[in-house]
């Protein structure tokens, strides 16, 4: 039942946590930030834009991408299998790119290019994170997850550690906001939207940090405080991070991701699988 | 729901430096840094015409940026407005008048605020975005155009290839 | 029921010659319309009869083979003697002599020699259903300023009758002589414009295919000098006591069939060839010999030390093939490339052998047929009719060739995403993989499968990109009109791919899933109820299905009906209009780690046969 | 980027330090170079400011020509708050023309006026109007100019003449 | 099939100023760059000749360039000074060159908070802008403007510095000293903006000098130029100037050589408000310029170069500007090639551009 | 007050270039600028150079007397970066300049050679 709640006011929720998210960044700079409900202003401001697009593809793509994004949290919120959700989520990024990359736009292609990488990335570690989930709790089930009586994240600090260095690629917060980079290439994918169609792009995002912020949850087990806290570690943490790194290059993500946290999620895995 | 007081509430911006001295931008970039932070405003620099709201133009408007301009300016939706900031963007300023100079910003697109100073304050330049948006609400919805339209959107024609 | 098989096989041998000798459109264009029907009622029927077949042949038979046998390799040995390659000659000199040792310890056997199960007849109504519309295709293509159409067609039909005949023996020299047969048949298609690069091209497939079969005569002489047996049954019966290093031969066989790194050259040469022959060889017939084989044998080497060096093998090559990819240009080598890097996975699942495994395998040779075929079928229009060959004159495709393009995208979303079989498979796999994980092959299948689909989505994504590019509306897209074969054709893929998504679970659960329980004797764990898919504990809903399926099909279709009302602006460029390029990333620097991908798939491809083969 | 981590954290329990302007006022500094205001029962109309002011933000127009009768006028939107005009003026001890220590409005929907900002202003209504009436301005400004010229001219001969006459 | 062109201006985030490069790029790597400056060109030079005359060129000549207004007027109110034969009183030298010490140390402090924004770093950004403000906040209660100063006139300076501001001044200065120390280690020692900053858009001492190269940008290259220290035009031996230096002529050591000068600065403001001489602000000139001078000056982006040539008359019959960017503009189009197209940002701000100077 | 140290070199048109790669050594000089004045009748180029030791010097190749029309040579094979400056002059004096092509500074719509004496400025 809660599932279905978060899922269908998974927009709101998540403009939430955007909204705090900015005043904490802006605290962070020591600046005051815009207010909590900043992104639902946002939202309705650009409801009330005069429509101007590209061409309709485009502006399809965008709208595809909300409700793929959407669809995909509904799949892992009530389907029960960690893995389809983890694919799920490359089809909310088909949207995107072939969205951005429809544009005769050097920014829009490139940054569709770049969120391959930031696929290519993070994909391989969705899985063996679910994996371990498996391994350790016996089932892909969401559910069963969450009512096991244990806690994941003593038995997967490794894949933990992994996860929390790939949620800034997933939520493009620096230092691997690369497909965004709004000083190279001025937001990537979505430049060229705007107005309505830009909404579905931004709120987009929102229902992301929702889906991210599920995993984190999942490690604490049936401790929900355990995944409250960690939420909200994660959530800190990832700020603090966007706010003391600079944007790295795509190449470097790459590596990042393939020759560091990767291994460390299948050391992780190994040792778990051992030590059974 | 009248949407339309939202628009007070999330200014987005857009920046361009038609040829000033550059005092203007630097007090644009001071205003997002932690002394002011226009962002308390809901206020981004977007730096993209097609989600802004605000177009912030600065200098006098050389004949070499007026098409860029006037690009920008046609790339962002409405409802919109533009804020000439400094006495440049007000018949040219110390510029006016010279023959590389097109004497202000509203000699080539619609002005809605102009902000005094050489350089105006962040203080003033915050004064110049209230201002601006309490325009941003009472405008529709309905296309702009800008002087002589069909003969300029033909000259800024794009190249396929 | 054996009559079938025999027509199965012969038929498309018969229409061959009649197509040869007649040289006649009306004919030709008949029988192979003729042929779609034929073959897949027979194969159904067969499919759905009364299985396994065993076919005992007389003794004049054997004969027969041999002497074809001999025939088939002295005919290499003159072609390699006549374009004077060294590698053929001398492949072929070897091949004789190993022939020759084979005959002579040969024991006689009453076991039959034709063996049709559930997994051959599965092959039979790929062949039928995949392979048959592309001769239907090659009718019109060849139409397009080609020469040679009714010969062209002739070995296509010959070629499916060589496949149809290759699945079903059980006799492993006669098993010889049909992979031989597909290797000239792959080097007659190859090489069949005749000019220098095709020939040369023909030539390359022909040596190394020629590996294969030396692979295959080491196998037997290894099987035969070990226990005298030399029948796949035989093999399956007594599991224990055959030689691991005959089947670490007989998979290194496959490996060079499915064109896996180090041997992928040859299935990249075959691009010279007009277009039907790469859809035909990547889809239902020839490197399809390799999943096959290994499937032949899965019972077996599972999870023995060869199943596991299989596995990182072409886990391997699933991985570098799609990496690789990457950096190519040229649509068709695009795809062969993903054919090689999916034929790699294809051999994982099916090395893995556990049943679900092996459903997951037979999944992923049913998809990729299909969808291969359908792409192959769909970069031959785009050539001829539109004259794009590589992806950088794919820009703005889907105003030029609207059609063409929704097919191609439908396929490519075919290939890895949700819910389509591709993505079915591997997550089979993955789940399966789960269980084992004390194994570290099963980890590193894990990763393999995470970062090969990740690569190949990439690689899709890339290709679609660029030929989604523009800059305007598309409000004026011509529908060009295309010969009613190509629409057929097209429509016939199409409308397969979308069903068999649809239903995927029940196609599954009641069609695939016999076929690996008749395989590996198991019960496996796979229902369906309400079209929703359930292996093992996990479930993939049918809502999951249709939305992932609406959304995609919205994404694939919808751009051509939708239109916003709204205004319309160029794309931001700070301003300016600069004349610009758009290309897309070539991604330069993987081409420097090629060569080290490609020793290291050499390097494994040695441990595999050396180690997994107990050579040591 | 560990000792940034530090101190973003620092940052985040510490008190922002936003000023917050327009909640709460932030005057400009004493000595600020604001708006210029003028007192026309001071001025003794010699033009120095108009000459050195370098964007031309002050312009005397000549309404009559008769008895040289001048208005100013001053464009705050145009001037660059150079001060220059103040450093030029012979009665700016006095208080003819001084520079204030506030900003000039932005002009937005409506032309705020104020009595010391010279005539031009105070004329406007619609700010749309603002640049093309300056602009006609300073065409009228010449143009009065060279009238005023050609009539001192003319009186001066006319002087001459009725100096050789009474001669 | 790879070659992508990326428009890198004139209106872009990254850009305070129009300037356009067109990156002709595969695989992001920058292969060919073509470079259009002419943006902000807007006829100062024939203005300077023709519509100004002496007493208020100098109002124009500020409006160079925003961030070193005082730069220009120092550059042309000193050639006009020689052409006068004005003596100026030590006080006003030693008021010009603490106004000048402060824009550097805010222009400074602009450039390096920018690369550090462009580098996507936008924490460090805030913090340099956050101590840049206290800055501006000295320097606007000096002049009575943010930004353009107007503080230089002829024969000396426009106002005077009461000994209450200069004691709060003093205050202020000392504590924002430790603070931009702490500024200092965070470029120097963070290891992400090492990544983005370090071996990026290297110039080596050769090259610099090959290319004529200026400023901050000639002096992390380990090229010994300052015309404070060749140009003797302002007491800067008596106050406690050093020339900074670095060696390795990356973007990391250009943000390094200006944090390094900021401090200088700051020491030089110091010892400026400790030994204040007394005297008057400003000196009468007389007669009108006459002859011609060569003048040059450094400015926040290295050395400023002002030809001056009069012929009696109230209007000069030549102005030159020559400005740093312009003499480091063309190294820029070289350094290009080969890097990558996400350190092309850092690159151009790490040579702080000033267009607006360059095509005046 | 500044103390210049101003070394006039008188060249011709036809000797500068050897002039100054004679003289030029980019270790002990630093290239400034080019640099033309129009006195009403003719044109006068200086090619501007500082000493990077001594202080307060500077040197100029002073060409003088040279016409509208006449071919102004390049000296961006002895100092690489020359190229700006020589885009200008033939940009904003429409002289002939080696290599030099039109419109880096200047619109086609606008007026031509502005810093001209005879070119009026005013609109
Ligand atoms: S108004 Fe003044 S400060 Fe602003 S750009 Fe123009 S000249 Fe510069
Ligand atoms: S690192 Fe360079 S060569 Fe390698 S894939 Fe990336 S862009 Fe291509
Ligand atoms: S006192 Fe003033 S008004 Fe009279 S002549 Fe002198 S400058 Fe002119
Ligand atoms: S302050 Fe300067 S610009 Fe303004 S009116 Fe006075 S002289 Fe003119
Ligand atoms: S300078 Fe002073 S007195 Fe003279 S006209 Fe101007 S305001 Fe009047
Ligand atoms: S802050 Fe933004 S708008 Fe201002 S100069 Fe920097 S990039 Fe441009
Ligand atoms: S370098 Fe540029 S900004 Fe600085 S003083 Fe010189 S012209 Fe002005
Ligand atoms: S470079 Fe730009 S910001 Fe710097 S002084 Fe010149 S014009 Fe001003």
């Amino acid at each position: 039942m809660i599932n279905l709640l978060i899922t269908i006011f998974a927009p709101v929720l998540g403009g939430f946590v955007f909204g705090i998210e900015r005043i904490i960044k802006a605290r962070m700079q020591s600046r005051i930030g815009p207010p909590v409900l900043q992104p639902f202003y946002d939202f309705f401001k650009l409801m009330d834009k005069r429509a101007y697009i590209i061409h309709s593809l485009h502006a399809l793509m965008g709208i595809m991408y909300f409700i793929a994004e959407w669809f995909t949290l509904a799949v892992l919120l009530l389907g029960n299998d960690l893995l389809i959700a983890v694919f799920f989520h490359v089809i909310a990024v088909l949207a995107l790119v072939i969205g951005a990359s429809s544009v005769r736009s050097p920014y829009s292609v490139l940054g569709g290019l770049r969120e391959l990488m930031h696929m290519i990335s993070y994909e391989p570690l969705m899985v063996l994170m679910a994996v371990s989930f498996y391994l350790i709790t016996g089932s892909f089930d969401i559910k069963t997850i969450l009512s096991f009586n244990g806690y994941p994240i003593f038995q997967m600090p490794l894949v933990f550690f992994a996860f929390l260095l790939v949620i800034p690629m997933m939520l493009q917060k620096s230092p691997f906001d690369i497909a965004e980079a709004h000083q190279e290439i001025i937001g990537g994918p979505e430049i060229e939207y705007s107005g309505p169609f830009y909404e579905a792009v931004y709120t987009g995002k929102w229902i992301e940090y929702i889906y991210v912020f599920t995993f984190v949850f999942l490690f604490g087990g049936n401790h929900y405080w355990l995944g409250i806290l960690l939420v909200i570690f994660t959530f800190i943490f990832v700020n603090l991070l966007d706010n003391s790194t600079a944007r790295l290059d795509y190449r470097k993500m790459v590596k990042f991701s393939w020759f560091v946290l990767i291994p460390l999620a299948v050391l992780n895995i190994i040792l778990i699988a051992m030590w059974r | 729901m009248k949407l339309n007081k939202f628009r007070k509430k999330s200014p987005w911006i857009l920046h361009y430096n038609t040829g000033g001295c550059n005092g203007c931008d630097i007090e644009i970039l001071a205003s997002l840094a932690p002394k002011y932070d226009i962002e308390r405003f809901g206020a981004l620099n977007k730096g993209n015409p097609k989600q802004a709201d605000i177009l912030l133009v600065t200098g006098p408007v050389t004949k070499r940026c007026k098409d860029v301009l006037r690009r920008l300016y046609l790339q962002m939706p409405e409802p919109k407005v533009v804020v000439a900031m400094g006495a440049c963007g007000h018949g040219g300023g110390v510029f006016r008048n010279f023959y590389h100079v097109e004497n202000g910003v509203d000699n080539i697109i619609p002005v809605d605020v102009w902000i005094p100073g050489c350089a105006p304050r962040p203080e003033a330049l915050i004064d110049g975005i209230v201002e601006a948006i309490e325009i941003l609400q009472t405008k529709s919805k309905e296309k702009e155009y800008i002087r002589n339209h069909n003969e300029i959107i033909d000259k800024l024609g794009a190249k396929d290839d | 029921m054996a009559s079938f098989v025999i027509l199965n096989i012969l038929i498309p041998w018969i229409f061959a010659l009649c197509v040869y000798f007649f040289k006649k459109d009306i004919i030709t264009n008949f029988l192979s319309f003729l042929l779609l029907p034929i073959l897949a009622f027979l194969s159904f029927k067969i499919f759905y009869g009364n299985l396994p077949i065993y076919i005992h042949t007389s003794k004049f038979f054997d004969i027969l083979m041999d002497i074809y046998d001999f025939g088939l390799l002295f005919f290499f040995l003159y072609v390699g003697i006549k374009h004077k390659n060294a590698y053929v000659t001398s492949l072929a000199l070897l091949q004789i002599t190993l022939l020759i040792i084979v005959l002579s310890i040969l024991p006689s056997s009453s076991t039959a020699n034709i063996y049709v199960d559930k997994l051959a007849s599965f092959i039979y109504i790929i062949v039928a259903l995949v392979g048959t519309p592309i001769i239907i295709y090659a009718t019109k293509y060849m139409d397009y300023n080609e020469k040679n159409k009714h010969k062209f067609v002739a070995i296509l039909l010959w070629f499916l009758g060589v496949m149809n005949f290759a699945v079903s023996v059980n006799n492993i020299e006669w098993f010889f002589a049909l992979f031989e047969t597909t290797t000239l048949a792959s080097y007659a298609l190859i090489s069949f414009r005749k000019d220098k690069e095709a020939v040369n091209n023909g030539l390359l497939a022909l040596w190394m295919n020629q590996i294969g079969g030396v692979a295959i005569l080491i196998a037997l002489m290894l099987m035969v000098k070990q226990n005298g047996y030399y029948y796949f049954t035989d093999i399956l019966n007594h599991p224990k006591n055959v030689a691991i290093a005959a089947l670490g031969f007989l998979s290194l066989s496959a490996l060079v069939k499915g064109a896996q790194m180090p041997f992928q050259n040859w299935l990249l040469g075959a691009m010279v060839a007009p277009t039907p022959v790469s859809a035909i060889l990547h889809s239902a017939t020839m490197v399809k010999i390799a999943p096959y084989l290994i499937l032949r044998i899965a019972p077996v080497i599972h999870n023995t030390l060869l199943a596991k060096l299989l596995i990182i093998t072409t886990g391997f090559v699933f991985v570098s093939a799609a990496v690789i990819a990457l950096t190519q240009d040229n649509f068709k080598r695009i795809l062969a490339y993903s054919t090689i890097s999916l034929l790699g996975l294809m051999m994982l699942t099916a090395a893995v052998g556990t049943p679900i495994a092996i459903t997951a395998s037979l999944i992923l040779i049913l998809f990729h047929a299909f969808a291969k075929g359908f792409l192959f079928i769909e970069a031959g229009i785009l050539e001829k009719a539109f004259h794009v060959k590589y992806i950088t004159q794919m820009k703005r495709l889907i105003e030029k060739a609207p059609l063409t393009m929704m097919f191609i995208f439908f396929g490519f979303l075919n290939m890895t995403f949700v819910p389509f079989g591709a993505f079915v498979g591997k997550w089979m796999m993955i789940e399966e993989a789960s269980n084992f994980l004390t194994h570290g092959s099963y980890i590193l299948l894990i990763v393999f499968v995470g970062a090969g689909s990740a690569f190949l989505s990439i690689l899709y994504m890339k290709v679609l990109g660029i030929s989604v590019r523009k800059a305007h509306g598309i409000e004026n897209i011509k529908f060009i009109h295309l010969p009613k074969t190509f629409n057929f054709i097209s429509f016939w893929y199409y409308l397969f791919l979308l069903s068999m998504a649809i239903f995927i679970a029940p196609l599954i659960s009641n069609f695939i899933v016999s076929i690996a329980k008749h395989l590996t004797n198991y019960h496996i764990n796979i229902y369906s109820s309400n079209l929703s898919l359930t292996i093992n504990n996990s479930t993939l809903y049918f809502w999951q299905i249709l939305g992932a399926l609406i959304i995609l099909t919205l994404i694939h279709i919808l751009p051509y009906f939708v239109k916003f009302k709204a205004d319309f602006v160029q794309p931001y460029n700070c301003g300016e209009n600069h004349p610009k390029y758009l290309g897309t990333w070539d991604f330069e620097c993987i081409k420097k780690y090629e060569p080290f991908l490609m020793a290291f798939s050499i390097a494994l491809f040695i441990i595999t046969v050396v180690l997994g083969g107990g050579l040591l | 980027m560990l000792k940034m981590f530090i101190e973003s954290f620092k940052n985040l329990i510490s008190k922002p330090q936003t000023l917050k302007y327009p909640f709460e006022p932030s005057p400009e500094p004493k000595n600020y170079r604001g708006t210029i205001f003028y007192n026309e029962e001071l001025c003794i109309f010699c033009d120095k400011c108009e000459n050195i002011c370098p964007p031309g933000a002050i312009k005397f127009e000549v309404i009559d020509i008769e008895n040289g009768k001048k208005q100013y006028n001053y464009n705050p939107y145009l001037c660059i708050y150079c001060g220059a005009c103040v450093d030029a003026c012979p009665k700016s001890d006095e208080g003819c023309l001084s520079q204030s220590d506030k900003r000039t409005p932005a002009l937005g929907r409506e032309v705020v006026k104020n009595k010391k900002l010279g005539y031009f202003i105070n004329k406007i209504d619609n700010p749309r109007d603002f640049e093309k009436e300056w602009e006609k301005l300073e065409k009228r400004a010449k143009l009065s100019r060279e009238k005023l010229a050609e009539h001192k001219k003319q009186q001066r001969l006319k002087k001459k003449e009725q100096i050789k006459k009474s001669n | 099939m790879g070659k992508i062109t990326i428009p890198f201006g004139s209106q872009h985030v990254a850009l305070p100023e129009p300037v356009s490069f067109l990156f002709d790029t595969q695989n992001e790597i920058i292969s060919d760059v073509h470079v259009n400056l002419g943006y902000v060109h807007r006829g100062i030079e024939k203005a300077a000749i023709t519509k100004f005359d002496y007493t208020n060129l100098a109002f124009l000549l500020t409006r160079v360039c925003g961030l070193c207004s005082i730069t220009h007027a120092s550059g042309y109110i000193h050639g006009l000074e020689y052409l006068l034969n004005a003596e100026i009183s030590k006080r006003a030298e030693y008021l010009r060159m603490l106004v000048i010490e402060l824009d550097r140390m805010h222009s400074h402090l602009l450039a390096n908070g920018h690369v550090a924004e462009v580098v996507g770093y936008e924490n460090l950004f805030m913090q340099t802008f956050r101590y840049r403000e206290k800055v501006m906040e000295i320097l606007e209660r000096l002049t009575g403007n943010r930004v353009q100063f107007d503080y230089y006139t002829i024969g000396g300076v426009r106002r005077d510095i009461d000994l209450e501001d200069a004691k709060e001044i003093k205050k202020e200065l000392l504590e924002l000293k430790p603070k931009l120390e702490k500024l200092t280690e965070f470029f120097e020692t963070d290891y992400t903006f090492g990544l983005k900053t370090k071996n990026i858009g290297k110039i080596t001492k050769e090259m610099a000098l090959e290319y004529g190269v200026v400023g901050p940008i000639a002096r992390a290259s380990g090229v010994k130029t300052d015309a404070r220290a060749e140009y003797e035009y302002l007491p800067y031996n008596e106050i406690g100037y050093k020339l900074q230096t670095r060696k390795d002529g990356d973007v990391l050591a250009r943000n390094l050589v200006r944090q390094d000068e900021i401090l200088n600065s700051l020491e030089m403001c110091l010892n400026i408000l400790d030994n204040l001489p007394e005297g008057e602000i400003k000196v009468k000139t007389k007669g009108r310029p006459k002859g011609e001078v060569f003048v040059r000056v450094e400015a926040p982006r290295g050395e400023c170069f002002y030809y001056l040539k009069g012929n009696g008359s109230k209007i000069f019959e030549r102005v030159r500007i020559r400005v740093p960017t312009y003499a480091n503009l063309p190294i820029l189009k070289d350094l290009f090639i080969g890097e990558k197209y996400s350190d092309a940002q850092a690159i151009v701000l790490s040579f702080d551009p000033c267009m607006s100077c360059t095509a005046r | 007050m500044i103390n210049p140290q101003m070394e006039f070199i008188k060249v011709t048109l036809e000797n500068v270039k050897e002039t100054i790669k004679k003289w030029y050594d980019p270790n002990k000089y630093h290239y400034v600028t080019i640099n033309a004045t129009d006195t009403g009748e003719d044109i006068t180029i200086d090619w501007i150079f500082s000493d990077l030791k001594e202080k307060n010097k500077i040197y100029v190749f002073r060409a003088e007397n040279i016409g509208y029309k006449d071919f102004i040579p390049s000296i961006k094979d002895i100092v690489k970066i020359s190229w700006l400056a020589e885009f200008e002059l033939a940009d904003l004096f429409g002289l002939n300049v080696q290599d030099a092509p039109k419109g880096v500074f200047l619109e086609k719509e606008s007026i031509q050679a502005p810093l001209r004496k005879e070119t009026k400025w005013e609109k």
